[in-house]
């Protein structure tokens, strides 16, 4: 068959997260007629894994590659194999230190949190403290969101201090556990911050369940159960990417450079934060998975 | 209900303090060191709400290491614990949620399919003869996809179901003894530990699993179908796990496809902590509910003293070896 | 009289060995049928497939007249056939009672067992076979003899019609082989059909009423026991005759002292055991079940601590912490549990055999040396006359006796000066046993010192120089060997 | 360099074939057939380049695997190897990056770290008599933590060593043999696989190694100080994880401090399906080896394939059960 294949090699599969970017790829897939194939590691944290990915991709002789780095330097030598076959790569979600991309459809998680940071500093009347579940303490983008936030914090909000950082891997069960831990020790937190679905969820749960009433809870990506807590009041809001354009990004501009047109060098995807007033708004709605 | 629990309390614990006695359960001395020393270390650690909390956070652990401890006595060891209750949640998502049907049925389908994957897993270790670790790996793997193939890798929320997040939130305990709210996922943990202890000391089925474990061959010369024994086995395990399944996808009101990986070296660990031998032959539920014990207070203790989480894990290392060699020293004295 | 059991041709190949070759055996109601042939000779072998354990490659087996095929020990015991293996197979983690009775446990409904009646039901077992032990003691804890009384009374238990014991005495003691023997006249009374093996020729006098022979896994014959001499018997089975001489007590009166024992403590067991041992020397040890031989052979070797008590070697007193000093100070120690102590049975003879002298096969960079390992092994095998296809046998898969010969070999070869041999011929056959007294007593004229603990006293007696008796953990008195000491006053020290 | 490698190809084969008919390592033929059935299914999947790309994702799997190899014929288990292979990694790149050490020592520092790693799990096992499983899962968090605090929970890249990456990138072979640009991890692995095959069979190590996996108490009364050569066994499988960490960090170009989770089970299962058994005395590195390439052929194909990455996992499940499954066929019929 003459279609076009494009497999997309992401930072993970099961989470949320990149089930969405995966859910934007395949609309692309289809609006553009190419094969998409979506794959990626069980944990951020498995960068070798990863490089076999993106080889045994490489093996099916793509007509273009997507690939979301976990590690900036690691997979340049398939990178450049890739290149020599004549085969355009896509980055998404975070770029690689190398030119070889043709494009990188991402977000900006360092100015994602930053507003993050802010939006706590104003529901908590911009002093006392808060806690960071987050959701990795080595990949890319749980640094940036960490960092993001500490940093934002420390320059426009003195008055605020970030107690401790812990980290759940985005498990749900795991970050309400770390969450619930934190409550005990800090019983007068105003406000916890969850860096991704599973570490935002977790906190929700944890407040629920050891009656936490008057904690500000500001938490990162969608999914149901954030959208619900933001809906019913116990999350105050959310920061959202766009997951579901990056992975339909990554697919039209790798089928645009197929046919030779020229893409930018990056696709800024957007951020919004959300909350229960305009949490229906259809530009908000569309970015947002359930 | 209250007589029921007034009675247990005392027993339960006269029973702890007999069977360290008797040396079996030795993890117990290193339980009430880690609790003492938690205390002293932080004002906030010996709360109630933190010590519910650290017993609903033992709940789903607690109750899949008590699985593995069947198993693992009988000789053999289950890698699939972790993936057979995310299954299992998935199935009863799909049966309240997508299929709309009432509560005992979801609660029963996760049990059954949890005992008939139990079913296959003892299958291939008796009937196959392939070794527990890869029948259990593989059951691992295929439960992993077919978690996420079942729920089309997304979460399954229990929406249709109001209450369902009750089974394990809820507090029956405390709506009679409100000064007592024990969570009803760990009343839950409490009860199949119970019946796991009874099953495996006062009934044929335990025994015949110390059987296995301490000599398969002499089991078998004396005229027992061992391998039916050994499926039923990994069956009832399969069951437990269907009840853990039950448990967290209840607390998190939502089956979650992509979790469980990693829970059965975390279960496998309170059951050794717990004094059972990995070679089969010995061990007690008591121990292992001590072991997930242990850990969890472990766990919630240094987060509650905020150490840095890359040290938590060091910590957390160094205490688990130390308290399996407290215990090997009690045992060599008490010899 | 009508035949209980009849076996034909019996044909049964492993890899690499012809274990049974067309071997023809029945069994009448009420008898007691003795078994016998050298190590190795197939009866174990002919004895599992009676009991389903194996399946035979061709031949029939009858049972009363009808063709009956066994596919497991389940079909075995239900057409009532019960079995005593001649390797112990208990659960060591289940109490004596849960040994006895696993698998038929009384139960109520839902699988739920009776404790109480299954503990009383196994005390009405061990009160009629005269066999004093609490059923709630943890099987692991025992001694192998203890074990072995367990392993009787459990195939008692099936109440069975026909009994095969495999070698059910090798570990046992006079008086508990008294005791079995009144138990096999009762059943014997009540028209069971007992099926023995045995290679304690006395044995067969006192209990056996035919004798059937293998050798090489061949049908020999059968002739009846009262009628027929025990050299005749020997000779079916050995293919020659054995003769063996009574000990000649050397004068060591000048010889040094190898090793000496002082004041040696450790629990309960051992009670202030002090005494010698010259170079040259052949000191027996005897003692009833539990005694504490077992335990004072392990302190002295390191293997167990002790609480207090000194050991010198060669007039130097020796710290002994572990097996691995004893040997270094030239203390070997032969222990009579070779399964558990003894061998890795998943490895082969050879590697047994130099387990405890492999550095010396070691070049530069510890490689070994496997071709001088392997002839080194290859002596031994042809000198102890080890049944095996070639050193390279698993272990596991030799006959008891040949296990038990790989064990003493391995000693051998380490050539410690003082060796301590706990029951070193346990099940081994006559013929080879007759070898192994008279290398024993060659080592002993080679200048070793040798201890030999055993619960047969006509061996004790056969071989020492010296005998210690121990009773309850004391040694309660050293008498002299030979024809100086007769079993009588042995037993006086040992039930003190 | 030459002659040796053509010297040792046909060797290999032979010796392979020679040992599947000893009935020893009969994973092979489930090999061949999974080889077999990607070929025909896909034309991509017999690409030198795809071969290489499979050699190249066994090449740590396998060093860990042969590390675990070792200890798991000595009747233990080494939980450690993932992490442990992670922290030496950080070491080297402490040593190489941050302190500017030539290339050996980095080299050099880790394998002894390793080394020494494995020496501690060896003394709690031996000295403390702690379970196996436990020493080693308590070392297991204590080295994942340390690597995070070490290298300040940040990948280290190895910018100041240049030709760091050609260790397990680069192909010596291929520089002599245009044609066969096998690259050098897959060198180290069948030379670490060789030497440690040569230890096992032909040395005291090994033949320790196997004695006390099969009967410790035995081995330990014949005068043999098992204490000392099972700490030995535990050091020099650490050791050999070290040498995985440099492959790795060299494939990655830096030291990942967070990986290696996860890799202990999958080492441990490569070991397993090559027929070694979980209760030691009985095992071979080739067996090894071919469990590692059986996983490594199996994930690359279904990739190669395009399944969708759930359903891969499924079939994973399956096939590694039914590789196992043919092999107890074939070992029970060749009885
Ligand atoms: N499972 C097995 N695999 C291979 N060979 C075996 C196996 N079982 C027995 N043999 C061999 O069959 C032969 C007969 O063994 P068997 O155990 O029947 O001897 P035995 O007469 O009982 O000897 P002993 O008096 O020493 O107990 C021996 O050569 C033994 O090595
Ligand atoms: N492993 C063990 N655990 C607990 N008690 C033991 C153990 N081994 C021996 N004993 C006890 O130690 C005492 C001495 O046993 P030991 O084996 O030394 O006796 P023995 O004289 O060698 O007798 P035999 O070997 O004929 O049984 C006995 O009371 C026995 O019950
Ligand atoms: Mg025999
Ligand atoms: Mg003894």
């Amino acid at each position: 068959d003459d279609q076009l294949y494009i497999p997309l090699i992401s930072k993970g599969f099961q989470h949320q997260f990149w089930q969405a970017v995966k859910q934007g790829a395949d609309q692309a897939a289809k609006e553009f007629n190419v094969r998409v194939t979506f794959e990626g590691p069980d944990t951020e944290a498995q960068v070798d894994r990863q490089i076999d990915m993106l080889a045994a991709a490489l093996a099916n002789k793509p007509d273009a590659i997507g690939f979301a780095a976990l590690d900036s330097q690691a997979a340049i030598p398939l990178l450049r194999k890739a290149q020599k076959a004549g085969i355009p790569v896509v980055a998404f979600d975070s770029g690689v230190e190398s030119d070889i991309p043709v494009t990188t459809a991402t977000t900006d998680n360092l100015a994602a949190s930053a507003l993050a940071a802010d939006k706590m500093a104003e529901l908590i009347g911009n002093k006392g403290q808060v806690a960071v579940v987050a959701h990795s303490q080595t990949g890319t983008t749980g640094i940036d969101r960490r960092d993001g936030f500490l940093k934002r914090m420390k320059e426009a909000h003195p008055n605020i201090e970030v107690v401790t950082v812990q980290y759940g891997d985005g498990d749900q069960l795991k970050s309400t556990e770390v969450a619930r831990a934190i409550l005990t020790s800090y019983p007068k937190l105003a406000g916890m911050f969850g860096t991704n679905e599973g570490s935002a969820v977790g906190v929700v749960n944890a407040a629920r369940e050891s009656k936490a009433k008057d904690l500000v809870i500001i938490g990162f990506d969608s999914g149901t159960a954030q959208m619900n807590a933001i809906r019913s009041g116990l999350m105050a809001g959310a920061i959202t990417q766009n997951p579901i354009g990056i992975g339909y990004e990554t697919v039209k501009a790798a089928v645009k450079t197929i046919k030779g047109e020229k893409v930018p060098k990056i696709i800024d995807t957007g951020f919004y934060y959300y909350t229960a007033k305009n949490i229906d708004d259809p530009k908000i709605a569309a970015v947002l998975y359930k | 209900m209250i007589t029921e629990s007034q009675k247990a309390s005392p027993s339960l614990i006269s029973k702890l303090i007999k069977m360290s006695a008797h040396q079996r359960v030795l993890a117990f001395a290193s339980l009430i060191v880690l609790l003492i020393v938690f205390s002293i270390a932080s004002p906030n650690f010996m709360q109630t709400s933190n010590m519910l909390a650290i017993l609903q956070a033992t709940s789903v652990n607690g109750v899949l290491a008590v699985a593995a401890t069947l198993v693992i006595i009988s000789g053999g060891i289950d890698l699939s614990v972790g993936t057979l209750m995310t299954f299992t949640a998935v199935v009863a998502g799909v049966l309240l949620t997508n299929m709309n049907l009432p509560l005992p049925i979801g609660v029963l389908g996760a049990i059954l399919a949890g005992a008939f994957c139990g079913f296959c897993s003892g299958s291939f270790v008796a009937k196959m003869k392939i070794p527990p670790f890869i029948a259990t790996l593989g059951m691992m793997l295929i439960l992993k996809g077919l978690s996420l193939v079942v729920s089309g890798a997304r979460p399954i929320y229990f929406n249709n179901t109001p209450g369902f997040d009750e089974i394990s939130r809820g507090s029956l305990i405390g709506e009679v003894l409100p000064f007592l709210p024990i969570p009803n996922g760990v009343l839950i943990l409490f009860i199949v530990a119970g019946v796991a202890s009874y099953v495996l000391s006062k009934t044929i089925l335990g025994r015949y699993c110390f059987g296995i474990g301490s000599n398969e061959e002499a089991v078998r010369l004396s005229g027992v179908n061992t391998d039916f024994w050994k499926i039923a086995i990994y069956a009832v395990a399969g069951g437990i796990c269907g009840i853990a399944g039950i448990l967290i996808s209840s607390r998190l009101n939502s089956a979650q496809p992509a979790l469980g990986l990693g829970y059965e070296l975390e279960a496998i660990a309170a059951v050794v902590i717990g004094g059972t031998s990995l070679s089969g032959g010995r061990g007690t539920i008591i121990g292992t509910l001590i072991g997930a014990l242990i850990m969890a207070v472990l766990t919630n203790g240094l987060r509650v003293l905020s150490v840095a989480q890359e040290w938590q894990t060091v910590v957390t290392g160094i205490i688990i070896i130390l308290a399996v060699y407290a215990d090997m020293m009690r045992r060599q004295k008490s010899k | 009289m009508p035949l209980l059991v009849e076996m034909s041709g019996i044909e049964k190949r492993f890899p690499g060995v012809y274990s049974l070759r067309g071997v023809n055996f029945d069994l009448e109601k009420g008898e007691v049928h003795a078994l016998m042939g050298e190590n190795g000779a197939g009866k174990s072998t002919l004895m599992k497939i009676l009991s389903g354990v194996y399946q035979k490659d061709s031949g029939t087996v009858k049972v009363d007249d009808q063709l009956a095929v066994f596919d497991g020990p389940k079909a075995a015991q239900n057409a009532g056939i019960g079995i005593i293996h001649q390797e112990l197979s208990l659960m060591n983690d289940l109490t004596v009672a849960q040994n006895v009775f696993i698998g038929r446990e009384p139960r109520s409904a839902w699988g739920v067992i009776d404790e109480k009646r299954l503990n009383a039901q196994a005390s009405d077992i061990f009160e009629k076979m005269n066999f004093d032990i609490d059923p709630m003691t943890e099987i692991g804890s025992l001694t192998v003899a203890k074990q072995q009384m367990v392993e009787i009374a459990k195939a008692l238990s099936f109440q069975s019609r026909v009994l095969i014991m495999d070698e059910p005495t090798a570990a046992l003691n006079d008086a508990e082989i008294a005791e079995l023997f009144v138990i096999i006249r009762r059943l014997k009374a009540e028209g069971v059909g007992i099926i023995y093996i045995s290679h304690k020729m006395d044995e067969i006098k006192q209990i056996a009423d035919r004798v059937t022979v293998l050798r090489d896994g061949e049908y020999i014959g059968t002739v009846e026991a009262k009628e027929t001499p025990l050299s005749e018997i020997i000779s079916m089975m050995v293919g020659r005759e054995v003769k063996d001489e009574t000990v000649d007590i050397p004068d060591l009166s000048d010889q040094p002292e190898l090793l000496a024992v002082k004041g040696l403590n450790r629990g309960k067991e051992i009670k202030d055991v002090s005494f010698s041992l010259k170079k040259g020397e052949i000191l027996g040890f005897a003692g009833l079940m539990g005694a504490g031989r077992t335990e004072v052979a392990r302190a002295i070797f390191g293997a167990d601590p002790i609480d207090s008590g000194e050991v010198w070697v060669k007039g130097k007193q020796c710290h002994i912490q572990s097996p691995c000093d004893a040997v270094a100070a030239g203390i070997g120690y032969l222990s009579e549990d070779r399964k558990h102590f003894g061998l890795a049975l998943g490895m082969d003879v050879r590697a047994n055999i130099a387990m405890a002298t492999l550095n010396r096969f070691t070049s530069s960079f510890g490689a070994l040396n496997e071709s001088k390992m392997s002839s080194v092994a290859n002596d031994y095998i042809k000198q102890l006359g080890i049944r095996t296809p070639s050193d390279t046998q698993e272990v596991g898969f030799l006959s008891g006796g040949n296990q038990q010969k790989v064990v003493i070999a391995k000693w051998l070869l380490r050539d410690c000066d003082i060796l301590i041999f706990d029951e070193p011929t346990r099940g081994i056959d006559v013929g080879a046993k007759s070898e192994i007294y008279k290398l024993l007593e060659s080592l002993a004229k080679q200048g070793k010192a040798i201890i030999v603990i055993s619960s047969e006293l006509p061996e004790v007696m056969r071989l020492s120089h010296r005998i210690a008796v121990m009773c309850q953990g004391k040694l309660t008195g050293i008498l002299p060997g030979g024809k100086a000491t007769n079993q009588e006053q042995i037993m006086a020290l040992a039930t003190q």
